[in-house]
């Protein structure tokens, strides 16, 4: 009993994949970025919420290292090249390269992962130390609970490309996605690492609150 | 099932040499879900998984419901000693926690997931797996918290378990744990959903269905998931802080140790308020189609329904100050929260202006759904203006934490949401069944339901105003509440008698209601121009829209565009704001790997209450199940098929 | 698969039965005889080469139930225990989280500890608590040492951390008890 | 607009001149918030009645046929124009309420004795909330002159208070519905909060934020006096413990003092001395037990006594199982210490 149909035009020649905004893949992850990135910023207002409340900042602690989290922070800018670099080639299909590139992204974050694992023992406080400590591990936490999520996406992503199914279209989009979220990754560690480094730095000269 | 590596260019397409019955036989072939139970854990047809979301949902809503009566059995007589403080305390914590986290935001998102796609022309929601994913997840995480409370171990501090009751100290055991890990699973739901929903409308319309053509269900359905995406993390990350304050001794809360009570307090109605935006502006969304549908013309003032909705979606973030205008802070910021406050009315009058100015230029018909429309008018006009009663700060100070809020809070939430839900189940009833509700069985509903529901909250005004304090188990006989107190009861079981009555109505027709075809109240959007119940893959050839009520502008025939697979699943994307058909998208084929992640996740988070460690060991099964998910399964295609 | 299911059906079953436990709220002790309330015999340790009497079934109710170890927690700041014995750690007062019990460290021992006080500082408690009141302190002191089940302490109380997170304190079996080392004899 | 006249039916309802309702102020504060609650609920009236008599005409005209499509443009340019009525209609009620809302906090604020002009000087309290009774402190710079009594507040008809607000345990919210708003007891801040009562009376004020199992059961009783009533009970709350007299008021001082009722409980010019439970040296001369739990009479005193936890379950006083010729002791006693 439906209606009867009136035909207009055919689209049986449009294209099956695409980049960016075209891609329904694009709008996933930017969906789960904005969750994380909101999820990120709320964590960074807690963190001066709880500063507001102490006379003494930090509390009772020295300030986190500096050298182990400029040193992930140096190393971190440096794996966007690579980073650029793959997606690039994604998305000019270059199938040789985005094996290369997702090979490089996934040995790049192995030194990130040493790192962090330093900058976790020099923070200078236990986490359940106060408040402080706990909103500091929490930050980290949360940031490298990401950059591990992400690694792992890198890792399947090279073994995939690496199969019969790398030369299919909607694979390099993946790969192109997945860069897209590393410079997520990465962009999101310049204020996470500005809160943890150099905010207790800041305030140690004078008393505030 | 499709045959593999053939020239892309010989796939047979739907168009003029393949229509009608033939290419319903081979789409349904192509798009059914296997049958059996085996089909029903792996189906990834957004109308099954919606269907279901739906009905959970309300069943969470009779459970919430069950103990709303207990409760009201508890306060009908002055210091009645049927129900203990404890058990009260864990009745009254489930009740608010069912129905906010188990039933309102869940059932319209599962109303959005089930009617967005055939509203919008396409054959399926965006990420369907990660849907039928979302579907698991917000099920055990109700079923968890469910059994927690049979086995007394239900929450009981309240559906927001303000600290430092809820903290280690004051709220010995794993009562509020389980509690905070259900929100941990909710919030997992409706974030995938909303994402899933963002998706679908910006990028799956049918042809020429530009922005400004949307339906307004759609555009309460986007607001409502940006809403969902900027809110729902807040609550994630306080209920976060909560567990670890609890099982590993994190200071986030330790008034001694530099913590904060009003660190729980901001972070939760940062999402609290949103949230209750969340469950009503779909709800707008439900009335503006049934008011169209019923006056037989679109609703007056689209543009300035699409602004209202945004201005909502938007101020509601401003303003969850007004939950803690009595814990001390400066006065100087209240009032800033009191103007923010205020000001949310304007958009809802402007709303409820247009939809009464669509009634009195079109020809209403008052059928069931109007009726309930009519009904969410009324009460939901007194619960926006006791609403900005309690925006002034000196009067919430007398109002805060008292039966008025309840009132309030109920006025805005039964009056404002479930009113707008049962019409639009009502409405949508045929599109999900084939058949249609009774009508007088409905009517009666309705008028029971309304004598009800304003039996049961309307006194609770005076009740708070003669200073009767939320959450009490009992109150002493001599301070004037009886009376007041036993007619909330009685209007409580009347308001229940309405719903089952609403229940069983459904129950009945969704078997023996009168055949209802695919447009029984002659409206206007896509969904009605599919037979009913749809058929798997929706839309045979997609639709072109040209105007805001495209059936109404296509007259006899429908314009449509061919071109996509027949033997493997496929569907049209468009461009975000003028939706010009883009790309031919693959559509998944049902998978079990949703269901083992979503069970993988449960572990996760279950044994995660009872041993920090089991975070580290139950990610690994989770990624695996993740990584399989993700695999693609058949040999490669020269047309893409996502197995 | 049927014996498997079983067997996971029984350990479902025990995990939830131990959640009742654990959650109930018993808020008035059992009531006792009308006469005054009796305690428990001389703690066996002091009587030489005596057989360890069976210890008091009370020991393993109150700690199994977190509502009971809260308590405790409570009765231990209010009562000023913490004056002597810190948070576990010792003061004047010898320390509770080790696994060094002079007069006994079970529960119904320490409750005879906190009932008789002891020579060189313990006060008796006998006409200050009842007796539910302290096979409380009992179960908090237990947990101290993290000889509680698992999930029945809370990790930590609303004051200044001193103490790592009662939740993750390793369990210190007693000295002299089976499985706990020579008493005395440094480990 | 003292009392707008639907209220008045709202009372013959509920008999609203209870000692713990909005409604029936008798003090400064809570007069003037009524009278905005006054000026909100005409506001909204008007609104409400817009409102439904627009949906009562859109509804009424459903009966007209076909409306053609010129009649129904015409109805939009009129519909517009209604709706910019609208908007100024809410923007302008909106604007009202938002000034009377502030007008009201300011003139409260200037009424009050520290931050505002009026020179009283304002009587000095500590209300200290736990979990589920209150501890109650009038401050006074002379040490001697301090009293400490419990779930019981008295105060001078016409005399300012400021009352600095904390808590020891979770968040309590101190409201007395009949002299001004609520304000929150969070533990780690301290709140303060203004009264000035107008009108003697008893009246109950009850725990407003939710604090765990006895939430229900932390009221507090104020009792507000002419000056030369509160100045005799001010003497008398001064004065230590009476002694007992007759024997078996001994007995039950003997039983007080040797049992656990000391531990938890402090008597001045006894040896009791605990600070766990509420301070009882003036027992007798408060109106309930148990924070507004059960009236203060003989027999509800023993059987409180017998066994708290039955009417207040899980309250903080443990079951004492004391001997039934001790607990009548015990009774005489304690009703001596008024």
């Amino acid at each position: 009993m439906t209606l009867p149909v009136h035909f207009t035009r055919d689209l049986s020649e449009l294209p099956t994949h695409a980049f960016g905004t075209r891609s329904l893949t694009w709008w996933g992850v930017v969906g789960f970025m904005l969750i994380e990135g909101t999820g990120f910023a709320l964590a960074i207002a807690a963190y001066f919420f709880l500063m507001s409340q102490e006379q003494l900042w930090p509390p009772s602690a020295l300030p986190p290292k500096l050298l182990w989290g400029t040193l992930t922070l140096i190393v971190m800018m440096l794996s966007e090249i690579p980073n650029i670099w793959v997606k690039k080639a994604a998305e000019e299909h270059r199938l040789r390269d985005t094996r290369i590139g997702l090979v490089i992204m996934s040995i790049v974050v192995i030194p990130l992962l040493v790192l962090r694992g330093f900058e976790f023992a020099n923070l200078n406080i236990g986490w359940d130390r106060n408040a402080y400590g706990s909103i500091l591990w929490a930050l980290l936490l949360l940031h490298t609970t990401h950059l591990l999520t992400d690694w792992v996406d890198t890792l399947v992503l090279a073994a995939l490309m690496f199969t019969d199914h790398g030369s299919e279209g909607r694979r390099f989009v993946d790969v192109s996605e997945n860069g897209l979220y590393w410079h997520f990754v990465v962009l999101s560690w310049i204020p996470l690492y500005v809160v943890i480094y150099w905010v207790p730095r800041m305030t140690q000269g004078g008393l505030i609150g | 099932m499709s045959r593999r590596g053939d020239d892309p260019k010989a796939l047979p397409r739907d168009g003029r040499d393949l229509t009608g019955d033939a290419l319903h036989e081979r789409l349904s072939l192509t798009w059914c879900t296997q049958p059996g139970f085996w089909g029903w854990l792996t189906t990834v047809d957004h109308k099954l998984v919606g269907r279901r979301y739906i009905f959970t949902a309300l069943v969470f809503l009779v459970l919430g419901g069950i103990l709303a009566l207990m409760m009201r059995v508890q306060l009908a007589r002055p210091e009645n000693g049927l129900i203990s403080a404890d058990r009260y305390n864990q009745i009254f914590s489930m009740h608010g926690t069912t129905m906010m986290f188990l039933f309102a935001v869940p059932v319209m998102e599962a109303m959005a997931v089930y009617i967005i796609p055939l509203m919008l022309g396409t054959r399926n929601i965006a990420f369907p797996r990660l849907n039928a994913f979302s579907y698991w997840v917000f099920l055990f995480g109700g079923i968890m918290i469910w059994v927690a409370f049979l086995f007394n171990v239900g929450p009981e501090a309240g559906w927001f378990s303000y600290v430092p009751l809820a903290g280690p100290q004051f709220s010995p055991g794993k009562r509020t744990d389980f509690w905070a890990q259900m929100i941990t699973f909710t919030e997992v739901a409706a974030l995938a959903t909303s994402v899933e929903l963002v998706a679908t409308i910006m990028k799956q319309r049918a042809p020429g269905m530009s922005l400004n053509r949307m339906p307004l269900f759609a555009w309460g359905v986007l607001v409502t998931s940006l809403m969902v995406i900027f809110a729902m993390p807040a609550v994630m990350l306080s209920s976060s802080f909560l567990i670890a304050d609890r099982l590993v001794g994190t200071q986030f809360y330790n008034p001694t140790e530099g913590g904060d009570a009003l660190l729980w307090q901001h972070l939760f109605w940062f999402f609290g308020h949103p949230e209750v935006y969340i469950i009503f502006i779909p709800a707008l969304g439900f009335v503006s189609q049934i008011t169209e549908t019923f006056t037989r013309r679109p609703v007056f003032g689209y543009a300035a329904m699409v602004l209202a909705l945004v201005s909502i979606g938007i101020l509601a973030f401003g303003l969850w100050v007004h939950h803690m205008f009595a814990t001390g802070l400066p006065r100087l910021g209240y009032s800033f929260y009191t103007a923010a406050s205020m000001m949310i009315a304007l958009p809802s009058g402007v709303q409820i202006f247009c939809w009464i100015a669509t009634m009195w230029a079109g020809r209403p018909r008052f059928t069931v759904p109007m009726l309930w429309v009519i009904g969410f008018i009324v009460t939901f006009v007194i619960g926006g203006l006791t609403g900005v009663m309690v925006a002034s700060v000196p009067l919430d100070l007398q109002l805060h934490d008292t039966y008025f809020v309840v009132a309030h809070f109920h006025y805005v939430l039964i009056g404002g949401a479930v009113f707008p839900l049962l019409g639009a189940i009502t409405f949508w009833f045929p599109k999900f069944s084939g058949r249609m509700m009774d009508e007088t069985l409905g009517k009666l509903s309705f008028v029971i339901g309304f004598i009800g529901f304003h039996l049961t909250f309307f006194p609770m005004h005076f009740t708070g105003l003669m200073g009767m304090p939320r959450r009490v188990y009992t109150y002493p006989s001599d301070i004037g509440w009886n009376m007041l107190n036993m007619i909330s009861s009685i209007g409580a079981f009347v308001f229940a008698s309405a719903l089952l009555l609403f229940m069983a109505n459904a129950i009945v027709s969704y078997r023996k209601g009168l055949l209802s075809g695919s447009n029984p109240w002659e409206a206007s959007s896509l969904e009605w121009a599919v037979p009913s119940p749809p058929p798997p893959y929706n839309f045979a050839h997609i639709p072109v829209v040209e105007g805001r009520t495209p059936l109404w502008d296509a007259g006899g025939t429908l314009s449509v565009v061919t071109g996509l697979r027949v033997e493997d699943r496929e569907l049209l994307l468009t461009t975000a704001i003028d939706a010009e058909p883009d790309l031919r998208e693959p559509s998944p084929l049902p998978t079990i790997w949703p269901l083992l992640s979503a069970i993988a996740l449960t572990a996760l988070f279950i044994g995660s209450i009872f041993n920090p460690w089991a975070i580290v060991w139950g990610a690994i099964p989770l990624a695996l199940a993740l990584i399989v998910w993700f695999w693609p399964k058949g040999p490669p295609e020269a047309e893409p098929v996502i197995e | 698969m049927c014996s498997r299911s079983l067997a996971g059906s029984a350990v479902m079953a025990m995990l939830l039965l131990s959640a009742c436990q654990r959650e109930q709220r018993e808020s008035r002790g059992q009531p006792l005889a009308e006469t005054a309330p009796t305690f428990v015999q001389l703690p066996s340790v002091l009587i030489a080469g005596s057989q360890p009497a069976p210890a008091d079934p009370r020991g393993k109710l109150y700690e199994g139930n977190a509502y009971h170890i809260s308590e405790g927690q409570r009765l231990f700041e209010q009562f000023n225990c913490s004056g002597c014995h810190a948070h576990g750690g010792g003061d004047i007062g010898p320390p509770l989280m080790d696994d060094e019990w002079r007069y006994g460290g079970q529960s119904d021992q320490i409750v005879a500890s906190i009932a008789y006080g002891w020579p060189n500082g313990m006060p008796s408690f006998a006409d200050k608590l009842t007796e539910q009141q302290m096979w409380q302190i009992a179960a908090y002191v237990r947990s101290m040492s993290g000889n509680v089940p698992k999930d029945v302490a809370s990790s930590r109380a609303d004051e200044l951390a001193s103490t790592p997170p009662l939740t993750r304190t390793p369990q210190q079996p007693i000295k002299g008890e089976p499985g706990g080392g020579l008493q005395g004899v440094a480990p | 607009m003292r009392r707008p006249p639907l209220l008045i039916a709202a009372l013959l309802l509920g008999g609203c001149s209870g000692e713990q309702s909005a409604l029936d102020p008798a003090g400064v504060h809570s007069g003037a918030v009524l009278n905005l609650f006054g000026l909100f609920f005409w506001v909204c009236l008007i609104a409400f009645a817009l409102v439904i008599g627009f949906l009562v005409i859109a509804m009424l005209q459903a009966r007209r046929v076909d409306a053609a499509r010129s009649e129904r443009s015409e109805h939009d340019a009129i519909a517009s124009r209604l709706l910019r009525g609208w908007i100024v209609f809410i923007i302008a009620g909106l604007l009202v309420l938002t000034l009377g809302s502030y007008f009201t906090d300011r003139n409260l604020a200037l009424a009050a004795p520290d931050t505002g002009q009026s020179n009283r000087v304002p009587i000095r309290i500590k209300l200290t909330g736990q979990q589920w009774w209150w501890q109650v402190e009038y401050e006074d710079p002379n040490a001697s002159q301090q009293i400490r009594t419990a779930n019981e507040l008295h105060l001078p008809v016409g005399v300012p208070v400021h009352i600095r607000l904390e808590s020891i345990d979770v968040i309590h919210s101190f409201w007395v519905p009949n002299l001004a708003g609520k304000q929150d007891m969070i533990p780690g801040r301290h709140n303060d909060i203004e009264l000035l009562p107008t009108r003697a009376g008893h009246y109950r004020s009850q725990c407003a934020e939710f604090c765990g199992l006895q939430h229900a059961h932390m009221a507090l009783d104020v009792v507000i006096e002419p000056m030369a009533d509160w100045l005799k009970w001010r003497a008398q709350s001064l004065q230590p413990a009476k002694a007992p007299a007759t024997a078996e008021e001994k007995a039950g001082y003997a039983y007080f003092m040797e049992h656990q009722c000391s531990a938890c409980h402090s008597i001045a010019g006894t040896p009791a001395f605990g600070t766990v439970g509420p301070d009882l040296t003036h027992f007798a001369s408060r109106p309930s037990i148990g924070a507004g739990t059960v009236p203060n009479t003989r027999g509800h005193l023993e059987a409180w006594i017998a066994d708290p936890q039955g009417m207040k379950e899980g309250n903080h006083m443990p079951y004492l199982a004391v001997p039934p010729d001790k607990l009548h002791a015990l009774g005489a006693y304690l009703r001596s210490l008024s």
